[in-house]
């Protein structure tokens, strides 16, 4: 994989993090993420990113699931082997509601969060780098990748004058990939 | 939109204390990190103990067979499905705490949901734990499945309301612990980022999936939590609508009720509110959460515990008004013999019932006594007896006198493996509460750091006055929110 | 094992002793195994799959859980197949259930060598292919492991003494010949009684032979009363089927008097009603206790048992016109001149017949009959009965002669005093005198113990031999299998004893050639089984020269005022004999609904004074504590200086001072599990009167204040007013208000079963929001007659041997987990305001409905229960995974879980020996013996612990049927197919067949009895295909449609049966 | 699996040409991993054998009790190819019982006498083989027949029946005690041809369990199955002609065949009871 070069500043207030999203933006730099301990609403769009289209994928496994059920029990019921449960007919509609929808829910569930940890590249065993352990705490983290146009120390000048704090320049691989937190060195100290 | 969001600035913080983002993790973490109490390990090793008291009864009665119950051919059902429905019931709050208040925008739940949702996923486990070994042949359970087989291939019968509960509370499992785990995932990161031992590192590393806080990450986190809540809303009232359906789909009088389904929910709430109250009530004490749990929510959670203990209590005088207008015979006779009448066999157990669902929970139109840390704890272990005997005067004394007079049923009390098996699911969710509350934050850190603003005490004046100033602003920059 | 070691033996008695007659026997021919290394045939641990499927089907799994492989199965053919014996095609044999001179005649199933049913000889005129709980449950007796296995011979004295093996018959008959050479004295055969022509002539024929007959329950005084009324030392043959008027006076003679099966199959005939002009016989009982035969009478009167006498002496009287004298009861007065004035009107066509053991009494009846012309028309002399013979003071003088030293042989067969005697201790010690005895008993009774020696005779469907129920008729015994021990027909041994070589079976052989004249005619009785010479009817020469001094004898006996106990026989165990059999012991007793072991039924008035239980206008709770607990108060009952304690079970119609006991309980524990321990022998409570052994007495009552449990199958007692359930009606209401049932039926129609336009009307198909399924080739229906069935349960022992129901015991009745696919259930019909006060009791075979619209197959989630296209609902044990749903949605309650292992066909081995809860009875054990498991029937699977089971309408007997008419290529024949217990029923109670054939017979039972016909709980439409026929009574009592029914459909009356108080259900209950 | 392997390939294209346009982008490279030490392909690998090993598992669960193939050493090397096949001896004369029972019996010694009281040496026929190919005397397999029949060749007619002793053959077709399985049904009401389960037994040596004898399978012929139906006077089993709807469907058209499903061959208790 690749290695990359980026410039880390750190934030204590999403207060000063949301102008200075806009700053990095309008000044150009590549924003390659915000690390934050929660989510902050309006920060997508602040960053630039589009909409996710998970609950579509959502809408789109339920129906799956709905189809699945209805044609799987129909077939099974009426094609495959019909037989006579208590005089109801082979073809039983209303009492496979529950399965039906019990599948719908299973499917849409499912396959969104596998869906989202696909997207999101999550999975046990995968480790990744957010250049600050403390943005899982109470910092939110703004990485600015280096292009070849970039600039190292004027970014980091810049990013000190938006309110960042503890501005660093690190070279990091990008991309997932296995491995174990555990080898790391003290990854959390208070300071 | 903007009513259901509005926040009065009356209501009272739902986080205690001045904190801030740091101190919160702090809170939050440190049972997880520090060394367990003598308390935590008394109740573990306890609930260990019934565990394995839960474990010999199961296995005795997969040995010898069903028979080391005391059900009879009249009576086929008893403490097993009982328990099965009861701790499905207390399956229900877990979820609806999370998803319909989450849809609600109930900014309290953040301080609960967590609990609640683990609560939800070890009901449904131990819920599901009744009818599996409840089946003669449980080595065979399997059958439910409709997977390809060489029996022709053999399915399996979609019209039975037991193949529904099947699916139902597979699924509900499924999405329960798919909601609880997403939403668990950004405090295992945080705990991660804060182990020093390794295996600490190690455990939570490969628990948290990687999970950076990036922003399209949680762009796509709340999406999903916010989906899997609009799934898991007709779900949680699908699951016990269809547990009900395996009485209400039935011909025994008593069973085959229409009422059932809103009714069965109503009581699922009614119950899993009262366990929740239980469980917080301990383990804000224990943990030292109080600024997080605080009185408001036991408050409004004994305000949910009082109206859903009178939608039940209107249930009852319905099914009971319906079995006298419906004018069959047999219908009539399973609700005024079995068990309105006090001096048949089970009847004390209908008014039980009664007095514990119906009448006692009227004592929280008080707000004294919803604020009352003892009343709300005693109440919520009664309403959870109550609601054990509602799943029981259901089911056994319906069955217990049904048609045919010669098939009248003699006196059914448990055998020790019934017991035994009962009090083995206490075990079982009370081992994995433990470990839950020892090895995951009892409370959902990024959620309350995320209402730490609006909600906190130190920030209440500031927005109470923002609030004042620009109610309708403050609407329109939060439809962005979620 | 001691067990093992002898079947191994048995293989080497057969080599040395019998090898000459092997050549002849059919049956001795190896059987076909499976899995016998070289063993001998009973110690094959896995015999052929198919025959015992008693492994289950979970071997398979069990074996590959143990070690993956799959077992090697062996295929072991005949070495040469016999040329009748199709291996896998049932086989049926002529025989003769011969029981203390009980004589029914059977025929065996046997397949592949092993009898595993026994069904009603249809050929027999007088039974009519009927069969009793006993006849049916006597195929398990075959295979008790309990029987005695060899000759044995006492060792030791006292306690000391033991029975040990005498290795051959010769050195048996030896020892034998030894000790009667050596023994003074004359030489006695006691016996119960012998109605075998072959066995007689021995027995005449040995020299100097004294031969006693004494009978368990004596009938003495019945055989001297005919004697003294001039009809000789003899029984007569009663014709039920023509008595329109019967008079029971505390005869049980569809239970145990005399010869239930034949007199329940005449009886039915005046019970079955046509409906175009309905009539039915009447049935008046005078009884103290209520008895299965009074549970089915059309009016019932309770009286002491000891006024029997004067009520024979009033009826006497009333019948001759001279009205009723000496009854003080008003209403017992009443119903007397109420019998007389129809036994007077039916002059020719009634019949009076009294249960006592007292001459006196007797003689009584005797005028009584003459009064009402019933010799010669019901009574027949020409064809008198030989099921009886005992004669009391007989076996008195034998005792007498012991005692003195005067009898130094004896030889005792079928007949067990040490047991029934009311003396016998007094019967033990003289037996101390007696220098020799030897007893045939197949089993080590009471009496054999105190025998010196022991030689087991055959089982009946290991014999030769005949019997001769009664004059004209003599049914052949024929085995059916090779005997399974080191038994010999005790007639071999009198032969040989007497100094005649030739065995038994030589001798009865050569006997009826002999006396038919040719061995054609031989062969054809023993293909037919019996032969039945129709004799002219003859009235006997009555003789009414001894009834002053019996009607002086009566009236001058001292009145009793204390409180009486009276002894019975139920229908199950009978004097004791059916004792050792487990089905017997499971069998709930038509009345009390309980299972293994005597209680003390006890009327509500005396149960509300001594033991403060107030059944009678108590409070509810005080009668659910009583009702839905098995603890029962406990009794103790004293008699002289014997005493015993019994749990009381308290019933209505008793009367109000008598109590009731069983006999036949409290057996030694020699006799095995099943009979060991049960009960409490009440033969000790028999008297010796004047005239005879009494089996009513007067006995002290007090509370012991403790509880014990009692076995009931059915705890509550009244229908409560569920005529969806019940439909019962007397005859006058039934003439009056034909269309009651029809009415509700119509009324289901109209309302629910309006087609859309409204122009017809079906409610089978409009009941419905689906449409229904189609039924294209045959549909399988049952049709049970109420007024027909007396709850004697022959059906119900048939159904576990026909489909291998499993025995619980004891303790898992108890727990109400009994299996019985087939009950009867009992439903008290009493007084509104005096629940005491009996006026029916309506028994109703409730078995699987075979529903079409079947609650249960809807609920199974694994499709092990669903419908066939010929409207079975199918029970697929396979498939199962036990998760009781379909049980409790059976509106019927009829499916059965199998609680624990109590078959042996479970995955789990030693899974039987549960101790904290649900510990099982011995007899489970024993059911799964690999002996008793023989009984087996190979045709149907063995349930494993964990599958719920239920009636299949015997399915495979179906599939059979259906198989032979597509061998034959034609279509399937009425009649072909049919299940056990109907042709378990003397009644002929239950019709099935196919009800799309329009000639069909159960077509026609639904088409004929409209007025009568329903389907229980028919509103639910489910839509049973077992209807059932209203039970009516035979009383001018008419029921009007009650008011409070919106609908005709409810027509009955709440004053006729509204629940009684002692019900959970107060009469708000019933309250529609 | 073709998918997948199509899949696998383009990805290593992609990143193959990913690796190209990094080089040229300049950006710096780790050193290149192993593929074997590549955790996408070890991920990979132990998703397919997960996959791969449960199918597998399930497959040999399925199998459990089954016993196709089966074809065990008997106590006797009895061709069915020499008597069926060669001499064209009827399946029924010796396993008649296969008319009238549940059983198609396994002959009896004097059955087996019949024709061997006659023919005692295996001469004309082929060379036999048993499974490891060693030749089998035939003549000598006559012989045991004799030893379990108690015969002496040289001494026929002191021949005594009676002593035979039954031969232990070893069952090759079994099903469980749950299934009822009746020959007569089959054989004589189906005419179905012994071969149509048993396999071509008239070219067997030994015999060979050829039907895995599963459910399924006993469903699929049960599904496909026409019964003996009687469509007119001269055709079928009578024992149908109860069947008005299937003859009224037949004469309108609207049904062409009678299957075994059509008269409740799928039913469960059919078999199981």
């Amino acid at each position: 994989m690749a290695k990359k070069k980026f410039i880390v500043g750190s934030f204590t207030d999403e207060a000063v993090l949301f102008p200075a999203v806009k700053k990095v933006r309008r000044a150009g730099y590549k924003l390659h993420d915000v690390f934050t301990p929660f989510p902050i609403h309006g920060l997508d769009k602040e960053m630039g990113l589009r909409d996710t289209s998970l609950h579509t994928a959502g809408f789109i496994y339920g129906i799956t699931g709905t189809s699945t059920a209805v044609g799987f029990i129909t077939w099974a019921l009426t094609i495959d082997w019909a037989i006579n449960f208590g005089g109801k007919p082979y073809f039983a509609l209303p009492a496979w509601i529950p399965v039906t929808f019990e599948l719908t829910v299973l499917f849409a569930a499912v396959g969104m969060v596998l869906t989202f940890c696909w997207l999101c590249q999550l999975a046990p065993f995968v480790k990744k780098d957010h250049f600050n352990p403390r943005s899982t705490d109470d910092t939110f983290v703004m990485a600015l990748e280096c292009t070849n146009a970039t600039n190292e120390a004027e970014a980091q000048q810049f990013l000190q004058s938006i309110g960042a704090t503890d501005v660093k320049v690190e070279v990091k691989e990008t991309g997932w990939w296995l491995g174990s937190y555990a080898n790391d060195k003290m990854r959390f100290e208070k300071n | 939109m903007s009513l259901l969001r509005y926040e009065s600035q009356v209501r009272a913080p739902l986080v205690d204390g001045t904190k801030d983002y740091h101190q919160v993790t702090e809170d939050i973490c440190r049972p997880v990190e520090a060394k367990p109490s003598r308390l935590w390990w008394t109740g573990f090793l306890i609930s260990l103990g019934l565990l394995l008291f839960g474990i010999v009864s199961v296995t005795t009665e997969v040995i010898y067979g069903t028979g080391q119950w005391n059900l009879n051919r009249t009576i086929g059902w008893g403490w097993d499905i009982t328990n099965f429905v009861w701790w499905v019931g207390i399956g229900h709050a877990g979820t609806l705490i999370s998803a319909i208040l989450l849809l609600f925008r109930q900014g309290w739940r953040t301080g609960v949901n967590r609990a609640a949702e683990a609560m939800t996923i070890f009901a449904v486990m131990c819920a599901g734990q009744f009818p599996v070994w409840h089946m003669g042949r449980v080595w065979n359970a399997f059958f439910v499945f409709p997977y390809p087989n060489s029996r022709g291939p053999l399915w399996v019968n979609f019209n039975s309301p037991l193949l529904w509960d099947v699916f139902a509370i597979s699924t509900y499992f499924t999405v329960s612990l798919l909601f609880w785990y997403s939403g668990l995932i950004p405090d295992l990161a945080t705990l991660r980022d804060r182990a020093k031992l390794k295996w600490r590192k190690a455990f939570y590393g490969a628990a948290s999936f990687g999970w950076t806080g990036s922003t399209k990450h949680w762009q796509r986190h709340e999406s999903l939590s916010l989906v899997l809540a609009g799934l898991s809303t007709p779900l949680v009232l699908s699951v016990h609508t269809i547990v009900s359906f395996d009485f209400a789909t039935s011909v025994v009088p008593g069973w085959h009720t229409t009422i059932f389904p809103p009714y069965f929910v109503a009581g699922a709430i009614f119950s899993g509110f009262a366990m929740v109250q239980t469980l917080l009530v301990i383990t804000r004490k224990v943990l030292a959460l109080e600024d997080y749990i605080t009185i408001e929510h036991i408050d409004v959670m004994n305000k949910v515990i009082v109206l859903t203990g009178s939608i039940v209590g209107i249930a009852y005088l319905t099914e009971l008004f319906m079995a006298w207008y419906s004018a069959v015979d047999y219908e009539w006779f399973a609700f005024k013999e079995n068990r309105l009448n006090l001096n048949s066999p089970y009847g004390w157990s209908y008014w039980l019932m009664m007095g514990c669902n119906v009448l006692s929970p009227q004592i929280f139109w008080f707000r004294k006594m919803r604020r009352n840390l003892f009343v709300t704890f005693f109440m919520s272990i009664l309403v959870n007896i109550g609601m054990w005997f509602e799943r029981f005067v259901i089911i056994v004394t319906s069955v217990y006198r049904d048609y045919l007079p010669s098939a009248w049923s003699t006196y059914y009390t448990p055998t020790i493996w019934e017991v035994g098996f009962y009090m083995g699911t206490f075990g079982l969710f009370f081992t994995c509460y433990f470990l839950f509350s020892k090895f995951f934050p009892v409370i959902a850190i990024a959620e309350i750091k995320h209402i730490l603003k609006k909600n906190g005490e130190n920030y209440k004046a500031k927005m109470t006055k923002e609030e004042e100033d620009t109610v309708t602003q403050f609407g329109e920059h939060h439809l962005h929110e979620h | 094992m001691s067990q093992k070691k002898y079947w191994q033996s048995f293989g080497e008695v057969n080599e040395s002793e019998q090898f000459a007659k092997q050549q002849q026997d059919e049956f001795r021919e190896e059987l076909p195994f499976e899995g016998f290394d070289d063993k001998g045939l009973l110690d094959a641990k896995a015999p052929r799959r198919d025959f015992l499927k008693y492994l289950g089907f979970s071997t398979a799994a069990a074996s590959l859980a143990a070690g993956c492989t799959i077992p090697v199965k062996k295929a072991i053919p005949f070495a040469n197949r016999p040329e009748n014996i199709i291996p896998g095609v049932a086989q049926y044999y002529a025989t003769t259930f011969v029981q203390e001179g009980d004589v029914v005649p059977v025929l065996a199933k046997v397949r592949d060598g092993r009898p595993i049913k026994i069904e009603g000889n249809d050929r027999c005129g007088f039974t009519g292919g009927g069969t009793s709980a006993r006849v049916q449950a006597s195929v398990l007796d075959l295979y008790d492991t309990h029987r005695l296995r060899f000759p044995q011979q006492k060792v030791g004295k006292g306690d000391q003494a033991r029975f040990e093996e005498v290795p051959t018959f010769e050195q048996f008959d030896k020892l034998v010949a030894d000790a009667m050479n050596s023994a003074s004295g004359s030489k006695v055969l006691l016996t119960g009684t012998i109605n075998s022509p072959s066995t007689k002539a021995i027995i005449a024929a040995y020299p100097g032979l004294r031969h006693v007959q004494y009978d368990a329950v004596s009938y003495s005084g019945m055989l001297l009363a005919n004697e003294a009324s001039g009809f000789g030392r003899r029984l007569p043959s009663y014709d039920f089927a023509s008595t329109k008027v019967v008079v029971s006076l505390g005869a049980d003679f569809l239970g145990s008097w005399l010869s239930p099966v034949e007199f329940a199959k005449g009886y039915s005939v005046g019970r079955k009603i046509d409906e175009k002009n309905p009539s039915m016989s009447k049935h008046y009982q005078f009884e103290g206790y209520l008895s299965m035969t009074g549970a089915s009478a059309d009016e019932r009167f309770v009286c002491r048992p000891s006024e029997t006498g004067l009520v024979a002496l009033a009826l006497l009287s009333a019948v001759s016109g001279s009205g009723v004298n000496g009854i003080k009861d008003a209403k017992l007065k009443a119903g007397i001149e109420k019998a007389a004035a129809d036994l007077r009107n039916n002059k020719g066509t009634s019949l009076v017949v009294c249960g006592s053991n007292d001459k006196n009494v007797q003689v009584v009846v005797n005028a009584i009959n003459n009064a009402i012309g019933a010799y010669g028309k019901t009574i027949d002399w020409g064809k008198p009965v030989n099921y009886r013979a005992g004669i009391d003071s007989e076996f008195e003088q034998l005792i007498v002669d012991m005692q003195a030293g005067t009898v130094g042989t004896i030889m005792i067969y079928g007949a067990n005093p040490a047991y029934t005697y009311h003396d016998a201790a007094g019967f033990a010690s003289a037996m101390g005198n007696v220098k020799l005895s030897v007893s045939f008993s197949e089993r080590m009774d009471e009496t054999s113990e105190l025998c010196q020696f022991a030689i087991p005779s055959h089982h009946y469907l290991e014999s030769w031999g005949d019997a001769s129920p009664k004059a004209g008729v003599v049914s052949f015994i024929q085995p059916t299998i090779y005997p399974l021990f080191k038994t010999r027909a005790f007639q071999t041994s009198l032969l040989k004893w007497s100094g005649n070589d030739t065995s038994y079976e030589e001798y009865f052989k050569q006997y009826w050639t002999r006396e038919l004249g040719s061995e054609a005619s031989f062969n054809s009785i023993l293909q037919e089984g019996l032969q039945d010479k129709s004799l002219p009817a003859a009235a006997g020469s009555y003789s009414s020269a001894t009834l002053a001094a019996s009607a002086q004898a009566i009236t001058s006996a001292n009145a009793i005022t204390g409180t009486e106990l009276v002894l019975y026989q139920k229908a199950s165990i009978g004097t004791g004999t059916g004792a050792t059999n487990p089905w017997l012991q499971e069998l709930p007793d038509a009345i009390s609904k309980a299972t293994w072991g005597n209680y003390a039924l006890v009327s509500m008035t005396m149960a509300k004074e001594l033991l403060g239980v107030n059944l009678l206008n108590g409070t509810e709770k005080e009668s659910n504590n009583y009702e839905y607990y098995p603890q029962k108060p406990v009794i103790k009952i004293t008699v002289g200086k014997q005493e015993i304690e019994l749990p009381v079970l308290i019933i209505p119609g008793m009367q109000a001072n008598t109590i009731a006991v069983a006999l036949g309980y409290g057996r030694s524990e020699k006799l095995g599990r099943t009979a060991g321990g049960i009960g409490k022998n009440a033969y000790c409570f028999t008297t010796r009167t004047e005239t005879g052994v009494s089996y009513n007495t007067v006995a002290t009552i007090t509370d012991a204040k403790r509880k014990e449990k009692v076995a009931q199958m059915q705890i509550h007692n009244t229908y409560e007013d569920r005529v969806e359930v019940v439909r019962e009606t007397t005859l006058a209401t039934l003439k009056k208000h034909p269309s009651v049932i029809p009415d509700y039926r119509n009324h289901l129609e109209e309302t629910y079963g309006k087609s859309q336009d409204g122009t017809t009307t079906d409610f089978r198909k409009e009941g419905t929001l689906y449409p229904m399924h189609e039924q294209p080739g045959i549909k399988w229906g049952m049709n049970v007659d109420m007024n027909a069935c007396y709850g004697c349960g022959a059906c119900v022992v048939a159904c576990h041997a026909e489909n291998n129901v499993p025995v619980v015991g004891k303790s898992e009745v108890l727990r109400y987990h009994d299996m019985h696919w087939l009950r009867i259930d009992r439903y008290f019909v009493s007084d509104a305001n005096n629940p005491d006060e009996l006026k029916g009791v309506v028994f109703q075979p409730m078995m699987c409905q075979h529903c079409d619209n079947a609650p249960c197959e809807n609920v199974c989630p694994v499709a092990a229960t669903n419908h066939s296209a010929e409207g079975i609902n199918q029970m697929t044990y396979n498939r199962c995974i036990g998760t009781r749903y379909c049980a409790n949605n059976c509106p019927f309650k009829v499916r059965r879980f199998n609680w624990a292992d109590y078959t042996g066909a479970d995955s789990f081995p030693n899974n039987r020996d549960q101790q904290l809860v649900g510990k099982l009875d011995p007899v489970v054990e024993q059911m799964n013996d690999d002996l008793t498991r023989m009984v087996l029937n190979p045709d149907v699977t063995v349930r494993s612990r964990g599958v719920i089971e239920k009636c299949s309408f015997c399915f495979q007997r179906l599939q059979a049927a259906k198989l032979e008419a597509k061998k034959a290529g034609r279509p399937l024949q009425d009649g072909e197919a049919k299940t056990a217990c109907q042709t378990a029923c003397a009644s002929n109670a239950i019709v099935f067949g196919n009800v799309h054939d329009p000639s069909s017979a159960i077509t026609a039972v639904r088409a004929n009895n409209t007025n009568r016909s329903y389907y229980v709980l028919e509103q639910l439409h489910v839509l049973p295909n077992v209807s059932y026929l209203a039970k009516v009574r035979n009383t001018d009592e008419i029921i009007e449609a009650d008011s409070h029914h919106a609908a005709p459909a409810h027509g009955d009356n709440k004053s006729d049966h509204a629940a009684p108080a002692h019900d959970a259900a107060k009469p708000e209950a019933a309250h529609h | 699996m073709l998918l997948g392997v199509i899949a696998l390939i383009l990805m290593q294209v992609n990143s193959n040409l990913k690796k190209l346009s990094d080089q040229a982008e300049g950006v710096t490279l780790p050193e290149p991993i192993p593929f074997w030490r590549n955790k996408t392909n070890i991920a990979i690998l132990s998703i397919v054998f997960f996959v791969f090993g449960g199918y597998m598992v399930a497959k040999g669960a399925i199998g459990l009790g089954r016993q196709k193939d089966y074809q065990p050493v008997q106590p006797i090397y009895y061709s069915h190819k020499v008597h069926a096949g060669i001499n064209q001896i009827n399946c029924l004369y010796c396993h008649g019982s296969a008319e009238q029972s549940k059983h198609a019996a396994i002959p009896s010694v004097n059955t087996c006498m019949n024709c061997h009281k006659a023919i005692q040496a295996y001469e004309k026929g082929p060379k036999l083989f048993d499974e490891e190919g060693n030749e089998i005397d035939g003549t000598a397999e006559i012989q045991k027949l004799y030893e379990f029949a108690g015969f002496d060749p040289n001494n026929p007619n002191k021949w005594d029946p009676s002593m035979a002793k039954p031969i232990e053959w070893i069952k090759i077709h079994n099903l469980p005690d749950h299934v009822y399985f009746s020959h007569a049904q089959h054989v004589n009401a189906g005419k179905v041809q012994c071969q149509s389960c048993h396999g071509e037994m008239q070219a067997m040596d030994e015999v060979k369990q050829v039907s895995d004898l599963s459910m399924g399978w006993c469903i699929n012929c049960h599904r496909e199955t026409k019964v003996q139906f009687n469509y007119d006077s001269t055709k079928g089993n009578k024992f149908y002609s109860i069947y008005e709807k299937f003859h009224n469907d037949i004469k309108s058209g609207k049904m062409d065949s009678v299957s075994v499903k059509d008269i409740g061959g799928l039913e469960c208790q059919k078999c199981h009871y």
